[in-house]
C-alpha cells in the first residue's frame, strides 16, 4: 500500500494487487471512498486496507455497521451525486443481505433514469478454505443474470490491479469478485499498460491448443492451467480461455477459439443448474454448433453448498486430475 | 427566476471537498423559519397555492384514470399539506427523494407556480426561493412522465413517479422511487453522505408511507445515517392504512416517531395535514441537518382519502367513520379556512386559484396527450458509457 | 374458494385454481398457515384469498407487514415446528427483500441439519401487463442456480391446482412462481389424477411434432403453441414440452424429444444472459449434440428491465411471430 | 433424568390446536422464578456448575486453536453468566437459537450436569429440570461437531455451531446459526409463530451480539413478533465490539434496550456479567411470553475477553484499559465470590468443580478426536424426501 504500485513490479501478491489499486485509484481520484465493515482499523478482515485509515482518514475510509443493505444503497445514493464508492463485502455470501439494492436500485437505474452509478462491490468469495456454507459460495451468475451490472472475477495479479482500478473508473456498478484462495498463493507481476476507464469484455487465451478449448475464471483457470500441463504431456493441446471479465462477456473470443479446437469445455467453481457455464455453452451451441467435435461439458461444483469439513469441500472443487479425465472424455481418449 | 444564470444560480459543485453553494451553516440556526413566524400569512399563501395546484393535479389524474386514458393512478390527496410544506423546507442544492403520493412536494421544489400563473402569489414573501430554470418546459415533462410519452424524463420506460429528475445547474436533485417500498430510505441517506463527504450543507429529504417502517432498509438506513450523522430528514407519511393493512397490523408502538430514540436521534409526531405545523417541523430538521447535527426522524399524521390505487376496492376496509373523519379533516379545506378566517383571502379569490390552478393543469395534460408515445424500436442502454 | 374442487371440474381459471388448491389444502391439513401482505380482509392484491379470513379465521390467514425478510424467515422456523406456510408474495419482484433467508437459510437449512423446511412461496410473476420493471420480472433462474429450492412454473389451471398441493406437501421450499397474465386470460379443467404428496420434475409434451422440440413454461408455453400452430399449415410440426416443474428438472423428457427432433430451441420470458434457458441448452449440447441438426437456439426477453409502456414491453416479449420466425430459421425455411 | 420414558417427558405434541405439555400458563407468573428467591444460593451454584462447564469447554478448545489441532474458534469467555442464566429460564419444549458465543446455553439447555458428572450439584433445588436423554452422548456428538467428526450434529458438513439438534421426544428443540448476522432472528420468531399457532405455552430465545442490531432481519422481525405478540425473547449479548466495530461506529443510541420502544414491547438492559440479575431478567421476560404477552428485548452488557476469532488481531482495537476492565468483571469470578463470601462453597469446592468439569472436556474431546472423519464418498440430499 505504500508504493504508488502504478508501475511495473515483478511478483506481486494477488492481495496486494487489490490493496495497490485502491490505494493508487484513492490517491488519483479524491471522490473514492471505501465502506465496509472492519475495514479502517483492522483493515478488513484479510487486510487489504492495512493503513490507509492513516494515509486517507477515517472520511474516506468508513467502518460500517453489519448492514449491507443499507451500505450498499448509501453507495448508491451518494455515487449518484460524485462520490465513487467502493464496498467490501466481507464475504461475498453477505451480498445476499444487500441483494435488492444491487438487481433492483444499482443495476436498474441507469436504464430506467440515465443516471450512472459508478460503484464497485468487492466480493472475496470461493472456497478450498475449509470456511464452509456460508463464506465459499460463487455466485456470480445471479448478478449475471441481472441486466446493467458488470462483473469482473480476476484469477492473477495484474488483472486484479488493473480491474479493480478500471471498476472504480466505470460509470456502472460493478461486483468485483475477488477469490479468496488465490490471495496470497497467487503471485505474478502486475502491468505497465495504463489502466482503462472502463470495464469491457474481455477474453484471454493463456495457453493456445488445438484440441480443446477450456473457459473458466477465478481460481479455477489455476487449475485448468494445471490439467493443460498434464494433458500436454500426454500429447493432447488444450487452448485455456480465462475470462477476467464475465460481464460484459466477450464471447466472440470464445466462439473463435471453439471454430478452431472444435471442442469445448467451461470449468468453474460455482454449482452446476443454472451456472454461469450454461451460457457459455449455449451460446457456443448456438453460434459455433456446426464447428463442434464433441459435447460441451460443464465441469463444476455439485449442485450442493459447500461443506465445511476440507476433505469433503475438496473432493467437490473441480480437480485438475477430474478435469484431465473430463477433458480426455470429451477427446475420446 | 427561469431566466436566471445558470452560472450565479444554486449550482452543484461536484467536487469533493468544496463546499455547497448557499447559505453558510451558522446562518440557518433560527427556527422555524423567518417567514413562517413574520409574515404569518406569508408562508399560508404560499403553501395554499402549491397544494392546489397539486389537488387539482391530482384530481385530473383520478378522472383520467376513470374514463380508461390511464390505466394506475396512486393519488396524493389528502397528502398534499405534508409534502408542500415538506418542500417548502428545503432549497436549490438539496436532494428531494419521493414515493407515490408526493406530488405536493415535486411540484412545491420544481416549479415556479408564479412562472405558470403569473400574479397567483401577489404580495407573498417567498418562504423559499423556486427553483431555477423553466418551469413550463419541466411541469410539461413531469405530465408527460406520468403519461408515459417520449417527453417524459423517462421516455416511457417507467411509470409515473418512477423516474429521476436532475438539474444540477439549478440544484435540482429530485430521485424518484423504485416499486420496492423502503429501498429508497438508504440511497437517500446516500445523497446525504455525498454532502457531507463534500463539505457541502445540503442535506436529503425522502418520504415513505408508514408501510414501508417494517422493511429492513428503513432500520438499517436510519442506523447508519444516525451513527454517521448524516444531514437526511425521513418524513413519515402515517395514512393510517398500507394498501389494506391497518396500523395495529404494521406496527405495535404508539408512535413510529418513538423509534427515533433507538437510533438516538431526534423524532416528531405532527398534525401532518396541517401545513404550518408541519413547515415548523421540517424547517427544525432541516436546520439541524444542515448545522450537521444528524438527521431526524418526522411521523406526519394523516388519514386515508383514496383507495391505495384509483380502482382497486381497498378502501372498503376502512371502517367508513374513520374515513369520513379523514376526509374533513381535508388539509386543503384547513388552509383556506385559515386564509377566509384570517381575512387574509376571499372566497372569490380561492376559488380563482382553484380555477386557474385546474385549467394549467388541464392545458398541460392536454398539450402533453397530443405529444408522441415512445419510439419501440429505441434502444435504450443498460449501460453508462 | 366455496366449492371442494379437487374432483374434476371443468374450465377454471388459472387464478381459480390457485385459490381452490390453497383452500382445499388448508381444509385437508390444519397446520396449513397463509402469510403475505394484504391476504386477510382485502384478499390480496389478486383476490386469489377472497373469503378466506372468514372460512379460515384471522389464526391461519394472517396480514404480514411489509417485510419480505422477516416473513420468509418466520415461516421457516415455524415450518421447522410443524407448520405449513405459505407465503405470498405481493409480486413476484419483491422476493429480493427477502433473498437471503430463501438462499441461505431455507435452500440449505435441510442438507445443513436433515432438518426439513416445508414452505411454499407463491410469487406472482411475468409480465404483458404494462406494469413496468419492478412488477413484471422473471427471476427463476436465481433461485435454478441455488441448490435446495424447488421452482414450480405452471401454465395451465390444472397444473397450477395440481402442484400447489403437491408443493404445500413437499417438505422442501418451494418456490411457486404463478404468471399474472395467466389469471384470467388461461382457462382449463383441473385434474382428477390425485395430488401426488411431493414436486418432481416434469415435462410434458402439449404437441408432438417431428421437425423441432421446443422447451418452455409459463405464459410462453402458450406463446409457443400458438407458433406451432401457425408453422404446422406452413408444413413443420413443433415438439412443444411444457416445464410445470423447473427444479427438479425432467431433463431425460426434453433430451428424448431432441433426440427425435434433432432441433430445439428454448423460449422465456426471462431476460438471456444467465438464464434457464442456457442451463437446457448445456444440458443438451452435453448429452445430445450428436442428434442436433441445427443450433440450439434460446428466444428470450432482451437483456434489459421490462419497460413500463404497453407498446415498449409488447416489443420486448416473445411473441408468437418472432417464435415463428425464428424456429423457422433454425429450420432453414 | 437420562432414563426418565421419552412418552412421560416434555414430549412436543406436534398436532396444532393442543396445549404444550408442562405447566400451564397460570403456574408461571411468579417472578422471578422460586428457586432464586428462595434458595438464595441454589440458583448460583447450579449457575456455577454449567458456567464453569462451559468455560472450561472454551478454555480447552481456545488450545486446542493455539496448537493447531483447530482451524477456527470462536470464544465464549465472559457471556457464560448471560448465556447460562437465560438457559435457565427456559424448560424443555422451549426453543433456543444461538450463534457463535452461546456454549453456556447450549451446554446447559442439553445436558444435566448431574449425570456427566455425579454429586457435582449435591442438594440444590433445580432453578429448571434438566433436559431429558442421553446426556452423555449428547455431549460427545457436540464435541465431535465442533470437531468436524462424522459423529457431529452435521457429520462434518458444518462448522462448529452451525447445526440443529432436534429431539422431539425430549422437547430439544436447538436450531444452530447461519453465518449471516441477523438471519436467525426472525427464524427464531417463527419458531414462536408455531407455538402460538399451536395454543402452546412455549417460547423461543435467541441470541445475538449487539453488531446484529444493526441489520434489517432484526428490525423486521422484532416489528413482526411485536405485531403477532409472539412468545420470543432476544438477547443482545452486548459484549462492545462487533470483530473490530466499537458500539460507537454500530449504533448511536444510548441504550440497545432503547429499541423496544419502537416496538411496543418491553426493554430491558441488564449486566450480563451477573447470572443472577441475568436470570431474574429472563425470567421475567419468559414469563410474559408464557402467558402471551409477546417479546422482549433484553440487552445484556458483556466486555470483550478475547479476539473475534482466536488468533485474529482484532482485540487490538480494543483500547488496554477497556480490556481490562472487562477481564476483571469476569463473570465467573464474580459467581465464585459470591459463592465463596456467601459461605457457601470453599475454595477447594470450587477448585474441584473446575476440575472435575476440566478432565470431562478435555476427556470427551480426546475420545472426539480419535472418531472418524466424515466419509467424503457419502453422497448427502439438498432435499428432503
Ligand atoms: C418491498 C415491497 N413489498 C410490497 C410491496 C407492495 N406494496 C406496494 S404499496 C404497498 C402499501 C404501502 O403502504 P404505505 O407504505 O403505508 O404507503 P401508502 O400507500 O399508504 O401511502 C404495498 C404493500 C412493495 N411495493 N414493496
Ligand atoms: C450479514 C453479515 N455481515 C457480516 C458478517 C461478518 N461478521 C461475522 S461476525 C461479525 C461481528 C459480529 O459482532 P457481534 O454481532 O457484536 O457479535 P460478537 O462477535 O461480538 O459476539 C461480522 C461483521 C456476517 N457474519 N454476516
Ligand atoms: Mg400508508
Ligand atoms: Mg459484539
Amino acid at each position: 500500500m505504500q508504493t504508488d504500485t502504478s508501475t511495473e513490479s515483478d511478483d506481486t501478491l494477488y492481495i496486494d494487487a487489490i490493496s495497490a489499486a485502491l490505494a493508487d485509484e484513492m490517491r488519483a481520484d479524491p471522490s473514492v471512498v471505501l465502506m465496509g465493515q472492519d475495514i479502517a482499523g483492522h483493515g478488513g478482515a484479510f487486510k487489504i486496507t492495512r493503513g490507509f485509515l492513516e494515509e486517507f482518514g477515517d472520511q474516506r475510509v468508513r467502518n460500517t455497521p453489519i448492514a449491507e443493505s443499507g451500505t450498499i444503497g448509501i453507495a448508491i445514493g451518494s455515487s449518484m451525486l460524485g462520490i465513487k464508492p467502493v464496498v467490501e463485502m466481507q464475504f461475498a455470501d453477505f451480498i445476499s443481505c444487500g441483494f435488492n439494492q444491487i438487481v433492483n436500485v444499482a443495476a436498474k437505474m441507469y436504464w430506467r433514469t440515465k443516471h450512472p452509478v459508478p460503484l464497485v462491490i468487492r466480493l472475496p468469495g470461493g472456497g478450498g478454505m475449509g470456511a464452509g456454507a456460508f463464506h465459499s459460495q460463487n455466485i456470480e451468475n445471479w448478478f449475471l443474470h441481472t441486466p446493467g451490472l458488470k462483473v469482473v472475477s480476476p484469477a492473477y495479479s495484474g488483472d486484479a490491479y488493473r480491474l479493480l482500478r478500471a471498476a472504480i473508473r466505470d460509470p456502472n456498478p460493478v461486483l468485483y469478485f475477488e477469490h479468496k484462495f488465490l490471495y496470497r498463493r497467487e503471485r505474478s507481476p502486475l502491468q505497465t499498460a495504463p489502466v482503462p476507464d472502463r470495464i469491457l469484455g474481455e477474453s484471454s487465451i493463456l495457453r493456445s491448443g488445438t484440441d480443446i478449448t477450456t473457459v473458466s475464471w477465478g481460481w479455477m483457470t489455476h487449475r485448468t492451467l494445471e490439467a493443460a500441463e498434464i494433458l500436454s504431456q500426454e500429447g493432447i493441446e488444450v487452448e485455456v480461455i480465462d475470462l477476467p471479465v464475465l460481464s460484459p462477456l466477450d464471447h466472440r473470443g470464445i466462439i473463435a477459439s471453439v471454430e478452431k479446437t472444435q471442442r469445448a469445455a467451461i470449468i468453474h467453481e460455482a454449482t452446476c443448474t443454472g451456472g454461469f457455464g450454461a451460457e457459455i455453452a449455449a451460446r457456443i451451441c448456438d453460434e459455433a454448433i456446426w464447428s463442434l467435435d464433441a459435447p460441451v461439458r460443464r465441469i463444476t461444483y455439485p449442485d450442493s453448498p459447500p461443506p465445511f469439513h476440507k476433505g469433503l469441500e475438496a473432493s467437490r472443487i473441480p480437480s485438475p486430475e477430474r478435469i484431465c479425465s473430463e477433458l480426455r472424455q470429451l477427446l475420446d481418449v | 427566476m427561469t431566466d436566471q444564470d445558470p452560472d450565479t444560480a444554486h449550482s452543484r459543485k461536484p467536487n469533493p471537498g468544496t463546499p455547497f453553494p448557499s447559505k453558510p451553516v451558522s446562518d440557518i440556526e433560527s427556527t422555524p423559519h423567518p417567514a413562517a413566524s413574520e409574515t404569518a400569512f406569508g408562508s399560508l399563501k404560499e403553501m395554499h397555492a402549491y397544494m392546489r395546484l397539486a389537488r387539482e393535479w391530482d384530481l385530473r389524474f383520478e378522472k383520467m384514470f376513470r374514463t380508461g386514458a390511464l390505466s394506475k393512478w396512486y393519488s396524493s390527496v389528502g397528502n398534499e399539506a405534508t409534502t408542500v410544506a415538506s418542500a417548502c423546507a428545503i432549497e436549490a442544492g438539496d436532494s428531494l427523494l419521493t414515493l407515490h403520493r408526493d406530488s405536493g412536494a415535486i411540484l412545491r421544489h420544481y416549479l415556479d407556480i408564479n412562472a405558470l400563473l403569473p400574479g397567483i402569489l401577489p404580495q407573498v414573501p417567498a418562504i423559499r426561493e423556486p427553483m431555477g430554470g423553466d418551469s413550463k418546459q419541466r411541469f410539461l415533462r413531469l405530465t408527460c412522465q406520468m403519461l408515459g410519452r417520449e417527453h417524459g424524463f423517462s421516455s416511457g420506460h417507467e411509470r409515473s413517479y418512477h423516474y429521476n429528475l436532475f438539474e444540477e445547474e439549478w440544484g435540482l436533485f429530485h430521485i424518484g422511487m423504485i416499486s420496492h417500498l423502503g429501498s429508497m430510505i438508504p440511497v437517500a441517506a446516500g445523497t446525504a453522505f455525498a454532502y457531507q463527504q463534500q463539505g457541502s450543507d445540503r442535506v436529503a429529504i425522502n418520504f415513505i408511507g408508514e408501510g414501508a417502517t417494517s422493511t429492513g432498509d428503513f432500520h438499517e438506513a436510519l442506523n447508519i445515517a444516525s451513527v454517521w450523522k448524516l444531514p437526511f430528514i425521513l418524513v413519515i407519511e402515517n395514512n393510517r392504512w398500507a394498501f389494506s393493512t391497518p396500523t395495529s397490523q404494521q406496527y405495535a408502538c404508539d408512535h413510529l416517531a418513538d423509534r427515533a430514540l433507538g437510533y438516538g436521534i431526534p423524532g416528531v409526531q405532527v398534525d401532518g395535514t396541517d401545513a404550518e405545523a408541519v413547515l415548523s417541523v421540517m424547517q427544525t430538521a432541516v436546520a439541524r441537518a444542515r448545522a450537521g447535527d444528524g438527521p431526524t426522524l418526522v411521523e406526519a399524521m394523516l388519514g386515508r382519502h383514496r383507495g391505495h390505487s384509483e380502482g382497486d376496492d381497498s378502501l372498503q376496509q376502512v371502517p367508513e367513520q374513520e374515513l369520513q373523519q379523514y376526509v374533513e379533516q381535508d388539509p386543503l379545506d384547513l388552509v383556506e379556512k385559515r386564509l377566509i378566517d384570517g381575512g387574509v383571502f376571499s372566497r372569490a379569490w380561492i376559488d380563482e386559484v382553484r380555477e386557474r390552478c385546474a385549467s394549467l393543469v388541464t392545458n398541460t395534460v392536454d398539450q402533453a396527450m397530443s405529444m408522441p408515445e415512445p419510439d419501440v424500436h429505441q434502444p435504450r442502454s443498460i449501460y453508462a458509457d
